[in-house]
């Protein structure tokens, strides 16, 4: 019952916030938001440690019969239950524990905004979303709570929607994010018709059972199987910003930084992730499928480094940084080594939401300024911030010791040797984490080091209920890879692996290890000008600007994706609604509306107003009547 | 004594013919007095077309009731108020035929109209110069029209009460 | 007796009301199109004594006496409203009020 | 056929002969009733005791000239106090004066006078207005408003009488009253028939419209000659057809109780009668004073309507009752 539970506490503080929106004060509004966050993140705790005592390896709840898909009864069933185990439980941790965390620092982040219970209850709603996706044990209940989080990532985003540019990105975000549920809910469709069934644990168990057993899948049901895995991933691709479908994660940092460290870092993004694990039967018995993963994951993570590397907003430095960094989990769920993939999900959400809600902090600091070019010289201003968002740094490089050098090695360990990825993904993996690191250092740099090239004051806010909730962050990003996942359980082996005769070199660790620290070495001396206080020189600022070079700029600009989309589907889609402007159904709506205009006009002359000519309209009605009764 | 036929008859249409000429002039005049006047002389030929009629009670009510109050009270809201004065400026300004041309055409039309109807309708019945007595108008008025009867005192009161509103000066306007 | 029939009295009534409908119609000012109003009430008036008369039943006449407090109530309720246009228009051209168009 | 016409047409001439002399000499006895009433002489010089005061009188207003006014509405200007003599002389049709004499015996003689009594304001108020002068304009307006509000109560005064004889013809309202007269029964309605009655007629204390001291002359300001001389006809003719319809209608027409009844013939008993009243309303006019036109509407809608309708209802709730 405790499972059951959980989502109603951020629902029960959602409803309260929208009905009493603006009568709440800011204490009683963030003490109900954050209360029940609180709420959640212990009942979580308690799961979780049920579970890893519990003798089985997973809690299910059934709360009530939603409806049945076949027209048998009973059959094919529907039903609102949560179902708990090592995978959701790692993801309920990390929704709730963070979610708490960046809902505290929200509560002070955002305390002068005007519709703070708006915030707050979008928030709480994004909450109750995400867990219903975690925890559904049907996949219809998983779509809905797949909905509602894309729901609660287009609220957020537009929440400044007198903003023209949060409302376009918004609007972006929602639309991109479609595609890849369309092509997810055929996928479901295609599931359906070809299974009969949609509870996860039954398809699983459905496609094991045949998979495994002598006779394997006919031609047709492979087939199937390389469809729906191939539609879900669309899904999965477009949630998590993967390649084809990732232009709108950069834009969607118009949100209120509490909202990109939650949802466009932590979260929501890594929903993709999670869906591929949680139906990694089915990829398993799709290996194609897998290959493309890897890939996708691979080319996501050494463009997104690329672009990285270009940006001149801090956020969107951190957002290309997200993608890249999942696209290493894609990589590791290509080369089915879930366990890491699923342990990098975890320990990135610890650092990014460390990241993103310390760049908040400087960038409430600063005035709401994002442009690093802009920053420099902090460490010496804002020491507090600046030692946290190093620890943040350190983890996303992953130099030893920290949680993101543990989940990184172990996807970059398996890779060599996997049957769907191989050396070529492994040192695509390498060069991404020398790219890591490069725009890492870059980023430090340009931003606590060097000259201040801000005018303003600092604002320094010393809210003690975002630093604590900081400080945990940062704990938890630096010793969190010592929690050690056994997540073996939760995924199926096809059979014993066979042991591959072909060892891997022994130099694979080395160069691993070794690669961030390359890339610290090279930056330390390229960035040599971002990271000089050139302040001393003659006593001249010099204006540091960003490169105007063409490749550069390409690179900032997302690599061209927008405007590669923009010329394939936004100008063919606009010149075919152009077209169609005037086809048969307009015209025959447009004819009743010129109908019903003329009637107006009609009625408006005949209406003037001149009692005469009322009498006489009277007159010749009355003249009518009776000749046509004569005749 | 005057029981002659043709003397009644002629009478009638004489009447008639007054009636007619009268409304005419009420109608195509232009000072609101004359016009007035008119109109009395045609209620008045009205009346005696009543009587002829064999309803003298009729026609006693409209001498009193139509000539003797309903147009007095016309004759002292003109002089009160007036409302004679403006149909110089405001009547149509040539006063020929062409200007009443469609309405004329228009009620012509009513009229052949509604003659043709009452043709057809063959009616054979002529007039009977029995009166009818008022006595029998009052059993009737109290007897199946009661509710007409309260109905017209409602629309009486009403019209007192209309009367009284409109015609009250503003209470906080410049005026008394 | 009399030998008037009753389809004279009918065109009496329809030639008054025909009147009564040209001045309504064409007259604009609105004391004329009252007084026209009058003579239109009266010819029904006569159509409802002449049927009455020529079926010897008193209904005709009952109709007639409500007729009577109609015209007195509309004359009423009329010549105030006429009193007020004059205040306020300054005319009595009923074409001026056509405040109320579409 | 044509000897009954003939001798109708006889009866009338002789009544219309009979009544504007009588007018005439109405002027003359007022004046001279007014003047002993007030210790004085009155006109005695032409004639023995001033008899042929009148003729006179009428002598002098034919001689004089008969202007109508360049600013005055022609038509009506003339036609105003021809109709105020016709509607008159028009009620007296239905008077019956004796058993035998009376020019119409009329099935709603009642209504008839008092649809003339109606029409007889369109004289004045037209008067007033074709005059084209403001006393004459202002003199108009109150008859016009004195009148329709006194018709009222006149008619609803009326209608007790008709109520307790049944009938609207004026003869059978005197024949019913052979048992007694109906001044007992309908006192009340008599009382606001009268006063109705003086309104009506414009005289004084109720002569408003034509009060010298406020208005000149009122609606006959302007008036002069013969047109003048109508609407003094038509005043002292009020006077006399006021007298006569309270005779016929509450004091029992030509009826005298009995024993009276046989000392002189119907017509004269009536006459008699009439002449009380001329005497009343002369003397009326001399001992009352004129109150304000307010005052005069106030006094008919607050107390002459509700004691009109009461008297109308008690007289029907004792006609119910059987009472009367």
């Amino acid at each position: 019952m405790l499972l059951a539970s959980l989502p109603f506490y951020p629902l029960v503080s959602f409803l309260l916030l929208i009905l009493f929106a603006k009568r709440l004060s800011w204490r009683l509004a963030s003490a109900i938001s954050v209360g029940a966050m609180a709420l959640t993140a212990l009942v979580s705790g308690l799961l979780v440690f049920e579970l890893s005592n519990s003798s089985s390896h997973f809690i299910s709840v059934d709360l009530w019969h939603w409806f049945s898909l076949s027209s048998q009864q009973r059959m094919a069933e529907v039903n609102v239950s949560f179902y708990l185990d090592g995978l959701s439980a790692v993801m309920i941790s990390v929704v709730s524990g963070v979610g708490f965390l960046i809902h505290l620092f929200a509560a002070a982040y955002m305390k002068d905004d005007a519709n703070f219970s708006r915030f707050m209850a979008y928030m709480n709603l994004f909450i109750v979303a995400m867990l219903i996706l975690v925890l559904a044990d049907n996949l219809v209940l998983l779509y809905l709570g797949w909905e509602g989080v894309g729901l609660c990532s287009f609220l957020l985003i537009g929440f400044w929607y007198q903003e023209q540019a949060n409302v376009l990105a918004a609007r972006k975000a929602f639309i991109v994010t479609r595609i890849g549920d369309t092509s997810m809910a055929i996928g479901l469709f295609w599931l359906f018709s070809s299974f009969g069934e949609l509870n996860i644990t039954a398809v699983s168990e459905l496609i094991r059972g045949v998979g495994s057993s002598e006779i394997g899948f006919s031609l047709q049901e492979s087939t199937d199987i390389y469809w729906i895995a191939l539609l879900l991933l669309g899904g999965a691709v477009g949630k998590s910003a993967q390649l084809p479908l990732q232009t709108w994660l950069p834009d969607a940092m118009a949100g209120p930084t509490p909202v990109s460290a939650l949802i466009h870092a932590a979260t929501m993004v890594t929903a993709g992730v999670y869906l591929i694990a949680r139906m990694h039967s089915v990829f398993l018995f799709a290996p194609e499928v897998m290959n493309y993963v890897a890939w996708l994951g691979a080319i996501t993570l050494l463009l997104a480094g690329l672009a990285a590397l270009a940006q001149t907003d801090i956020k969107r430095v951190l957002a290309y940084s997200t993608m890249s960094q999942i696209g290493y989990m894609m990589l590791a769920l290509g080369a089915g080594a879930w366990s890491a993939g699923v342990f990098h999900l975890m320990t990135h959400a610890f650092f990014k939401a460390l990241l993103f809600l310390t760049a908040g902090a400087v960038i409430l600091a600063l005035h709401h300024q994002q442009n690093i070019f802009k920053m420099g010289g902090l460490l010496k201003r804002l020491p507090f911030e600046s030692a946290l968002f190093v620890v943040g740094l350190i983890c996303l490089m992953a130099l030893p010791g920290t949680s993101g050098f543990f989940s990184k090695e172990a996807i970059i360990a398996e890779l060599w040797l996997s049957t769907t990825a191989g050396p070529a993904l492994w040192w695509c993996a390498i060069i991404g984490a020398l790219l890591t690191s490069i725009y890492s250092c870059r980023l430090f740099f340009l931003a606590f080091l060097g000259n201040e090239r801000f005018t303003e004051k600092l604002h320094i806010e010393k809210a003690s209920l975002m630093r604590s909730a900081l400080l945990i962050l940062a704990l938890l990003s630096l010793f969190g890879g010592l929690i050690s996942l056994d997540l073996s359980e939760v995924f199926f082996k096809i059979k014993a692996e066979e042991l591959i005769s072909v060892n891997e070199p022994s130099w694979l660790h080395t160069i691993a290890i070794a690669t961030p620290f390359v890339g610290i070495l090279f930056s330390w001396f390229y960035f040599k000008n971002y990271r000089v206080d050139s302040n001393l020189e003659d006593g001249v600022k010099t204006n540091l600007t960003a490169s105007e070079h063409r490749f550069a700029i390409f690179c900032r600009n997302g690599l061209g994706f927008d405007s590669l989309y923009d010329v394939l589907l936004i100008k063919p889609y606009q010149l075919l609604a152009k077209l169609n402007r005037r086809d048969f159904i307009d015209q025959t709506m447009m004819s009743t509306a010129w109908y019903v205009g003329l009637w107006h006009d009609v009625m408006t002359m005949i209406q003037n107003g001149n009692l005469r000519w009322y009498l006489a309209a009277f007159g010749l009605a009355i003249m009518t009547l009776i000749g046509v009764s004569i005749l | 004594m005057l029981t002659d036929l043709a003397t009644i008859d002629s009478l009638f249409y004489l009447a008639a013919t007054v009636a007619v000429i009268a409304s005419l002039k009420v109608v195509t005049g232009s000072n609101t007095v004359h016009a007035l006047l008119y109109l009395v002389v045609s209620l008045l030929a009205v009346a005696v077309c009543f009587y002829l009629m064999g309803a003298p009670f009729a026609a006693g009510l409209e001498v009193i009731v139509y000539a003797g109050a309903i147009l007095v009270l016309f004759v002292f809201a003109v002089l009160m108020f007036g409302l004679g004065k403006d149909e110089t400026i405001n009547a149509p300004k040539s006063k020929s035929v062409a200007n009443m041309f469609g309405a004329m055409l228009l009620a012509f039309a009513l009229l052949l109209e509604l003659t043709v109807i009452i043709n057809n309708a063959q009616i054979q019945q002529t007039l009977q110069a029995n009166v009818v007595s008022s006595k029998a108008v009052g059993i009737m008025l109290y007897g199946p029209y009661l509710l007409a009867v309260e109905i017209a005192s409602f629309l009486l009161l009403a019209g007192l009460l209309a009367g009284y509103h409109y015609a009250k000066p503003d209470v906080q306007g410049s005026q008394l | 007796m009399t030998t008037i029939p009753l389809f004279h009295v009918l065109v009496l009534s329809s030639l008054l009301f025909a009147i009564g409908f040209i001045g309504v119609v064409a007259r604009k000012n609105t004391l004329f199109i009252l007084m026209s109003l009058e003579v239109m009430l009266n010819a029904v008036g006569v159509a409802f004594i002449g049927a009455g008369s020529a079926w010897q039943q008193a209904d005709g006449q009952v109709m007639f006496i409500l007729i009577l407090t109609l015209a007195a109530a509309e004359v009423a309720v009329g010549l105030a409203l006429l009193i007020r246009m004059q205040k306020k228009y300054r005319s009595l051209d009923i074409d001026l009020l056509n405040e109320m168009r579409g | 056929m044509m000897p009954e016409m003939l001798w109708k047409l006889l009866e009338i001439t002789i009544i219309i002969a009979l009544l504007i002399p009588m007018a005439a000499m109405l002027v003359w006895v007022e004046r001279r009733v007014i003047g002993i009433w007030q210790d004085r002489h009155g006109p005695n010089r032409v004639g023995p005791f001033g008899i042929l005061q009148s003729l006179a009188d009428l002598l002098k207003i034919l001689g004089k000239e008969d202007w109508i006014p360049p600013f005055s509405d022609r038509l009506v200007f003339i036609l105003a106090p021809i109709i105020g003599a016709i509607c008159v002389l028009m009620s007296f049709a239905v008077v019956p004066f004796s058993p035998d004499i009376g020019v119409s015996d009329l099935n709603i003689g009642l209504l008839f006078f008092l649809a003339m009594a109606s029409l007889a304001v369109y004289s004045v108020v037209l008067a007033g207005w074709a005059s084209n002068s403001k006393y004459a304009l202002l003199g108009g307006m109150r008859a016009a408003a004195q009148t329709v509000s006194y018709e009222v109560f006149m008619g609803l005064s009326v209608m007790g009488v008709v109520l307790l004889t049944g009938t609207f013809n004026l003869r059978e309202i005197v024949l019913a009253q052979s048992e007694g007269w109906l001044i007992q029964s309908q006192f009340v309605g008599f009382f606001i028939f009268l006063v109705a009655g003086i309104a009506e007629s414009h005289r004084l204390p109720f002569d408003l419209p034509e009060a010298e001291t406020e208005l000149t002359a009122g609606f006959h300001t302007e008036y002069s000659g013969l047109k003048f001389a109508l609407f003094f006809l038509g005043e002292y003719l009020g006077v006399t057809l006021i007298s006569a319809m309270s005779v016929v209608l509450f004091f029992g027409g030509w009826l005298m109780p009995e024993p009276l009844s046989a000392w002189l013939p119907p017509l004269v008993w009536f006459i008699i009668k009439i002449m009380c009243f001329v005497m009343f309303f002369i003397l009326l006019r001399t001992s009352l004073p004129r109150p304000r036109f307010d005052q005069l509407l106030k006094f008919g809608w607050m107390v002459m309507l509700p004691l009109a309708l009461l008297n109308l209802i008690v007289t029907a709730l004792l006609r119910l009752t059987g009472v009367l």
